[in-house]
């Protein structure tokens, strides 16, 4: 398991040296390879299938934790390739070791067992990323912009974070989730342990992207380096999520009484609001924001679920959701008209005409998001809305597929706008994509198709991943 | 020694510090009430490591400080840039980003 | 007796004096302010430039490399203190620990973050 | 018994008494200073010095405190007041506290009460003494930042800046001295000392310690701050009669206080030097403060020495001589000692290490 | 187990469609398009051969794991209603394909639909049923949405839309019944709803049974649902109407008759009133409506919602008489929409208008067209000897012994189908010759070609039905048995 870390914290060293002295394509060279050696690592741990605990009972290694970094390691992969292949000129020089400073944040998120671990690990995952976003060379304003809005309200959370832990750590006397565990069976001080849980549920859920706390996703998304946003959408929610199920199931388990209906009304919430704002978004990004914030309300639906296969469905959604959305946003980097690359919808009339092949995988990716039968999208929606309507949770169901349908509105008007519409004259092309960028376009698009014909595998991975240690 | 006195304290501090990064508008106020609101958390770390007698308390209200001072860090550096851009650090300035 | 409490009676004492010598200079001195006397001190440019409200942008930079090798020796410390106890796993940790820390350091060197004018 | 626990069972009134007796030794020191300075700096210079009030001007300062006391107190119109007003106060006071963790000797007995020639004794004594030396700076930053112009704001933030960049360096210089002592408290630390003063064990640390004092208190060759040809007066430009009086007495306590820290974790602290040392009452009672006394003032002559004969460096040579030269070599030098130290283990092993890096 | 038939027929237009877009000609992709179609029909022929008339259960069957984590096979099997309806599928697609002149996108369409509807029909897991039900959408809307007239594009939202509605309802109801039973096989599951081992309370039997059926009726589309029917049909090309509203459309009877009423027999009991009454209205309201439309796409949507509501109400007349009826209208009116709408969209083709009001008097130019578009009206209202009179016979007959009143009243719906298609025929093919009516061509012989097998169809069904309805009432009485209906007679 220390291996894991290991290749990752090594990664990433290595990387800080070669932005001086190597070159971008040697920088590039060694960050995918140290993310490739991780992977080896951790499918080498997760073969032999021990579950152990570590690092003083700070780190654990079990199923979603092995699961969830394997996840993150093949994203990560894909998200280096895109933001090293974006456009012309090569990305700042600091770009990719942030990314793997966030990656190695991004491992030890779901696999901290204990409230302090978890803390750092979501702030080494947070604090590159609010850096990534504002390094960009063109449109900098902008990106500079979301990236201190990113910042703001990422601190805020990270404060409510750290003082409901402070609250916690009154109740149990632990930080440990072991400790919080045994704390909550014994249940005494049962205000503290409610303060704290809100709290650090407001904290995660801000990083989730979840309403109410989601105002800064679409900007975020927006003003970011397209490449970056790609990495956001789909790691962010993978740690958030990685830590708030080990949070909710492991310390929390004894409390599920108190925190199953609020969560399953913010979920309820965060569906609604995400879906019926991002039908009014005239820009593809924000567009997309809005629609990761309407994920964020499905995916936490698994977590109400709080369940062995509510799990495994929000850990196969996660996946599916992560690589359709770096491929939809891999692909809005191509998109550019005369001033480079755009993303206000308008612009976008005919492309299906112009480039079909791009605009079909984009249209098949679209189609995965909204979660359309025989894609990824839908047996993960499919796995989560059994896991619900398992704990009875009918209503929310119906809820969350009249989401989905609202969903399916503003995910089709792109394609209604790219294949049904004439193209402009001075309209936005796809630009050919580079040997990497396509890889990320072809493997997510791959993946969506694929896990969607044929989910066995993945979903039966998740399945058996789907235990925590406790 | 009464412990509620300091988690009032904690607390008041941690509600100052929330309602500043609501309701001020300069970008580098908005950053020290995040910092008032992790201190508040510091604070009631320490006091409830006193009263568990343990030291864990203690060692996350270090952390904590060690990750302010990374976010101040990060903060700043963001805030430059984006002055650079503007020449303005207050928060209702920064509107590019709606719709 | 909490050995905090001296410092305290030291603190009250200096804050006393300072306190008392402030105020004192307002009593002491004459008063015979005429209106340049109390615009801010130039020599040979006219203040005509309104007084500038922050600070120049570029000492956070100081400020924020302060910080992080603050924090790095804010780790150093209980180690150092306690080296004995930890022995050669505590030197290789800590060795760990630096290799960040330095690489950083290089990386604002060679990105010349320690050039001051 | 151990100063902690000596000093534990201080009465109200030892421990009054200390402070007070802190709190004079300061000011004497202070007044002493600002003639000694005089003094030397003019004979160095070959001249006399000032010479009028007094037995040889002795009293100089006195009266010099005086005439600033009855100087008209401005307040500029641009300032912000309360700032203004406090900022001095901050300095002032701040300057004063680190001496409260100084050991002055050993075990005393005063009016039949056992004690510690110490104020107080903590464990964590010389963070203790970083923390007001940081506290410190905010009289700087906010006196050059309320006094609404353009050269005190520059002047204190260069001076901020210059502060914090040593104090790093200083901050790094004690880690060996930690690394050997096992302890914070500058009473175990005077302790460890017994055998051989960590400013021979230690050599390099002393000397970064010794350049980062300099630095610390903002005195020449390292004055930035008050560069009179390009700032004026520095952060302290608008401020008058006593209000200035306060800022001289805080950088001229704090010089004795860094001095005083020198010689506790460098020079023996109040152990009696070698050839004094072998007189066994030398160490006892009373005398050791004699000692210590006599070790600052030989420190204070340092300052006085540079400020004679060094030139004021640039800003950036400044800078650049603390962020790229003392603070590599304090870490290297750490990584020395940290790795002898552990492979050796021993102190007796580690004194003869200690002397073979020399 | 034997040779896997089904998906044989449904991988050779899978085929087919990926081989339509490679040639850079789309002529030549037309006939890549064609002759996989021509094979399909093939394959089925073949596979018909193996299907033994009244044999129990599903046969040609297959089954395979797909999502063992979640009990999901991948299971296809035909009974008699399903065999009717694969027919009626593979039959049109080359009539259409033959019938269309557009880019080889679309033959690719046409074909990929027609292989996921074979799917649709043949499913007997209920989870892939749904899968393939929604994943039929996305050629559709492609097919109105690409090669559609002037307002497509709103016209295929709302399309898309309505249906997914419907279908991520109908997806809640597949999961909470798979969560409930433990299984999504079709077959398992009616046995334990027959046996009483799958014992749903009523109020959740309605609440499925609501899921599921909305989606269907959404699809069908019943009144007042259809609201997004005629703007599709219009602004869909000739072909993707046929598909549209001759196949695509009778997935929803279909699952009504395969679904809702073996799954829930409680609950179907209790919504019969509900559905009987819609139906009517919709019989009733499409009639109406269909005479006052001044568009011929426009109108032919609306004579199908009025067709639709026969098909629904003989499903939910709940006799064997009726439901037999109601399958063998599916067929029925598959052929004589197809067949309406071909011969519409070639008389479309020639002007440029679908304005009613535009043409007059083309009988005299183009005989052969006229002609035919007679006959295919005729057995749109349902002119004995045509195969739309048995159908409508037997519902109305089936409907009439529970539901009187109902049936009175549908009947009336007949009238109005003569006024409308007379009416139609009248006003464009008879009367004063427009200007330029005198350049109208004839069918050209791949016109002919692409509407004779239909129309041989429907006169051949509407003389001799006996050898389709022998397919359909076995299964129409295992339904009825299974539902507990109380079985009318044997027509």
């Amino acid at each position: 398991m220390l291996v894991v870390f290991a290749a990752g914290v090594l990664g990433v060293l290595v990387t800080t040296f070669a932005p001086r002295e190597a070159r971008h394509r040697g920088q590039l060279t060694w960050v995918i390879a140290g993310l490739a050696a991780a992977l080896g690592c951790l499918v080498f741990v997760a073969v032999r299938g021990e579950c152990t605990v570590t690092a003083a009972g700070s780190i654990v290694v079990d199923g979603p934790a092995l699961f969830l970094q394997g996840a993150a390691l093949v994203l990560a992969i894909l998200a280096v390739l895109l933001i090293a292949g974006r456009g012309t000129e090569p990305p700042p020089p600091e770009s990719l070791p942030l990314t793997m400073f966030a990656v190695g944040g991004l491992l030890l998120l779901p696999a901290a067992n204990d409230l302090l671990t978890m803390f750092v690990a979501v702030e080494v995952l947070s604090l590159p990323l609010y850096l990534l976003c504002g390094l960009a060379r063109v449109r900098a304003t902008v990106a500079h912009e979301a990236s201190l809005k990113y910042f703001v309200l990422g601190g805020f959370s990270a404060a409510f974070f750290v003082y409901g832990a402070a609250m916690v750590y009154g109740f149990a006397g632990s930080v440990a989730f072991p400790g919080i565990r045994a704390a909550v069976a014994s249940g005494a001080h049962r205000p503290l342990l409610l303060i704290g849980m809100a709290l650090l549920a407001v904290g995660l859920l801000f990083k989730i992207g979840a309403a109410p706390f989601h105002s800064w996703v679409p900007d975020v998304y927006q003003g970011a380096p397209t490449a970056v946003t790609g990495l956001l959408a789909a790691v962010t929610k993978i740690g958030a999520f990685g830590a708030f199920l080990r949070l909710f199931t492991v310390a929390f388990g004894g409390a599920e009484r108190d925190w199953r209906p609020v969560l399953t009304g913010v979920a309820v919430l965060t569906m609604v609001l995400g879906v019926v704002i991002a039908v009014a978004q005239q820009d593809v990004k924000r567009m997309l924001g809005y629609s990761a914030v309407a994920h964020a309300g499905f995916m936490l639906l698994g977590v109400v679920a709080a369940s062995r296969s509510g799990i495994a469905g929000t850990l196969f959604y996660l996946t599916v959701y992560g690589c359709g959305t770096l491929g939809a946003f891999a692909l809005v980097t191509l998109v550019h008209d005369s001033g480079g690359e755009t993303t206000r919808l308008a612009s976008w009339a005919g492309l299906g005409r112009r480039s079909p092949v791009a605009a079909g995988i984009f249209a098949v990716l679209l189609l995965g998001l909204a979660g359309i039968p025989l894609t990824g999208g839908f047996v993960g929606k499919f796995a989560v809305f059994s896991a619900v309507l398992a704990g009875g949770g009918f209503a929310v169901v119906i809820v969350a597929a009249l989401a989905s349908a609202v969903a399916v509105f503003f995910y089709a008007r792109v394609i209604v706008l790219m294949f049904f519409h004439e193209p402009r004259p001075d309209g936005a092309v796809i630009i050919r994509p580079g040997a990497r960028v396509a890889v990320v376009i072809a493997v997510a698009g791959l993946v969506t198709v694929g896990a969607g014909v044929a989910p066995g595998p993945l979903l039966g991975l998740a399945g058996q991943a789907a235990s925590f240690l406790r | 020694m009464n412990p509620a006195n300091y988690l009032c304290l904690s607390a008041v501090l941690f509600g100052l510090g929330a309602a500043g990064v609501l309701l001020r508008r300069n970008v580098i106020v908005v950053l020290m009430c995040v910092e008032l609101m992790l201190n508040a958390a510091n604070l009631a770390f320490v006091v409830f490591s006193r009263m568990h007698g343990r030291l864990d308390g203690q060692v996350f209200a270090f952390f904590t400080m060690v990750v302010a001072a990374a976010e101040v860090v990060v903060g700043l550096a963001i805030v430059m840039a984006a002055f650079r851009d503007r020449r303005s650090s207050s928060i209702d300035d920064a509107n590019l980003l709606k719709h | 007796m909490n050995p905090w409490l001296p410092i305290v009676v030291l603190g009250a004492l200096a804050a006393g004096f300072a306190t008392v010598s402030v105020v004192a200079g307002r009593f002491l001195g004459p008063h015979r302010t005429s209106g340049p006397g109390l615009d801010p001190y130039e020599c040979g440019v006219q203040p005509g430039r309104s007084r500038p409200r922050r600070f120049p942008i570029r000492f956070y930079v100081t400020a924020m490399l302060f910080i992080l090798l603050d924090v790095d020796i804010v780790f150093l410390y209980p180690w150092a203190v306690n080296s004995r106890a930890f022995g050669v796993f505590g030197l290789v940790e800590m060795g760990l620990f630096m290799v960040p820390v330095l690489v950083a350091y290089a990386y604002v060197w060679r990105r010349g973050g320690l050039e001051w004018d | 018994m151990t100063a902690a626990q000596l000093l534990a069972r201080d009465p109200w009134w030892l421990v009054a008494g200390k402070a007070v007796a802190i709190f004079v030794l300061l000011l004497l020191i202070t007044m002493f200073c600002v003639v000694y300075e005089r003094k030397v700096v003019a004979f160095m210079q070959m001249r006399v010095g000032p010479d009028r009030v007094g037995p040889w001007g002795t009293l100089q300062s006195l009266a010099d405190a005086l005439k600033l006391a009855l100087k008209e107190d401005i307040t500029p119109k641009a300032a912000d007041r309360v700032v203004f007003v406090l900022a001095p106060m901050i300095a002032g006071a701040c300057a004063f506290l680190s001496m409260a963790v100084i050991p002055f000797g050993p075990e005393v007995t005063v009016f039949g009460h056992t004690t510690a020639l110490q104020l107080t004794d903590l464990p964590v004594g010389v963070l203790f003494v970083l923390a007001a030396a940081s506290t410190g700076v905010y009289g700087i930053v906010l006196a050059g930042w309320s006094s609404g112009s353009a050269y005190p704001l520059l002047g204190g933030l260069r001076s901020a800046a210059q502060v914090i960049s040593y104090e790093i360096a200083m901050a790094l210089s004690f880690v060996g001295v930690f690394l050997v002592a096992g302890s914070m408290s500058t009473s175990d630390i005077v302790q460890a000392q017994q055998r051989l003063w960590f400013g021979v064990l230690l050599a390099p640390s002393l000397l970064s310690y010794l350049v980062a004092m300099v630095g610390e208190t903002n005195r020449a060759p390292f004055d930035l701050p008050e560069a009179e040809g390009e700032l004026v007066g520095g952060f302290h430009t608008e401020y008058s009669s006593l209000k200035f009086a306060t800022f001289m007495l805080a950088e001229y306590i704090n010089m004795v206080t860094v001095s005083a820290l020198a010689s506790t974790l460098f020079l023996g602290g109040w152990r009696a030097p070698w050839p004094i040392s072998l007189w066994d009452g030398a160490n006892r009672g009373g005398w050791p403060a004699l000692w210590l006394l006599g070790k600052v003032l030989l420190l204070l002559f340092v300052f006085i020495w540079l400020r004679g004969t060094l030139p004021r460096l640039r800003y950036d040579q400044f800078m650049a001589l603390g962020w790229k030269g003392l603070i590599p070599f304090s870490l290297g030098w750490i990584v020395v000692v940290a790795v002898v130290k552990t492979l050796w283990g021993q102190d007796a092993g580690f004194v003869g290490a200690g002397a073979v890096v020399l | 187990m034997g040779f896997p038939w089904l998906t044989t027929l449904g991988a050779v237009p899978l085929i087919g469609s990926v081989m339509a877009t490679l040639p850079r000609d789309s002529r030549v992709a037309r006939r890549v398009a064609l002759a996989s179609a021509l094979v399909a029909v093939v394959v089925l022929a073949l596979a018909a051969t193996r299907f033994r008339v009244g044999g129990p259960g599903f046969q040609l069957a297959e089954r395979h794991s797909w999502i063992p984590q979640l009990g999901i096979s991948y299971s296809l099997g035909l009974d008699g209603i399903g065999l009717t309806l694969v027919v009626l599928t593979v039959v049109l697609t080359p009539a259409v394909i033959a019938a269309g002149q557009a880019g080889r996108g679309y033959f690719a369409l046409v074909l990929l639909l027609e292989a996921i509807t074979i799917g649709v029909f043949a499913a007997t897991d209920v989870f892939l049923f749904y899968v393939l039900f929604e994943v039929m959408l996305i050629p559709m809307y492609f097919l109105i949405g690409r090669y559609g007239g002037p307002r497509r594009a709103a016209a295929a939202m709302k399309f898309l839309l309505y249906s997914l509605f419907g279908g991520l309802l109908m997806l809640a109801a597949v999961i909470a019944l798979g969560v409930r039973a433990g299984t999504s096989d079709l077959p398992a599951l009616v046995e334990a709803v027959r046996q009483g081992t799958l014992r749903l309370d009523p109020v959740t039997g309605r609440v499925l049974f609501a899921g599921f059926f909305l989606a269907f009726a959404i699809k069908a589309p019943l009144w007042p649902l259809h609201s997004w029917l005629p703007g599709a049909v219009a602004e869909s090309t000739p072909g993707g109407a046929v598909l549209l509203v001759a196949v695509l459309d009778k997935a929803g009877t279909f699952g009504m008759l395969r679904y809702c009423l073996p799954l829930f027999p409680e609950a179907s009991r209790f919504f019969t009133p509900l559905v009987v009454v819609l139906s009517v209205i919709g019989i009733v309201y499409g009639a109406l409506v269909a005479v006052g439309q001044a568009e011929i796409t426009r109108l032919i949507a609306y004579t199908s919602l009025s067709h639709f509501g026969f098909i629904t109400l003989g499903v939910f007349a709940m006799t064997t008489q009726s439901q037999a009826g109601a399958a063998f209208y599916m067929l029925s009116h598959g052929l004589s929409a197809a067949a309406l709408f071909l011969l519409a969209g070639f008389l479309i083709k020639r002007h440029g208008s679908s304005r009613i009001a535009d043409y007059g008097g083309v009988q005299r130019v183009a005989p052969v067209l006229a002609g035919t578009f007679l006959f295919a009206g005729l057995a749109t209202l349902a002119l004995p000897g045509l195969s739309g009179f048995v159908a409508e016979f037997l519902v109305l007959v089936g409907a009439f012994t529970t539901h009187p009143a109902a049936a009175v009243i549908a009947a009336g719906g007949v009238v109005l189908a003569a006024v409308y298609v007379l009416w139609l025929y009248q006003r464009t093919m008879t009367g004063h010759a427009r200007p330029w009516t005198a350049e109208v061509r004839d069918l050209g012989a791949g016109e002919r070609w692409a509407v004779a097998p239909l129309l041989a169809l429907i006169l051949v069904l509407g003389l001799y039905p006996k050898p389709v309805l022998d397919v359909i009432e076995p299964v129409v009485a295992t339904t009825a048995q299974q539902g507990g209906i109380s079985g009318g007679e044997r027509p």
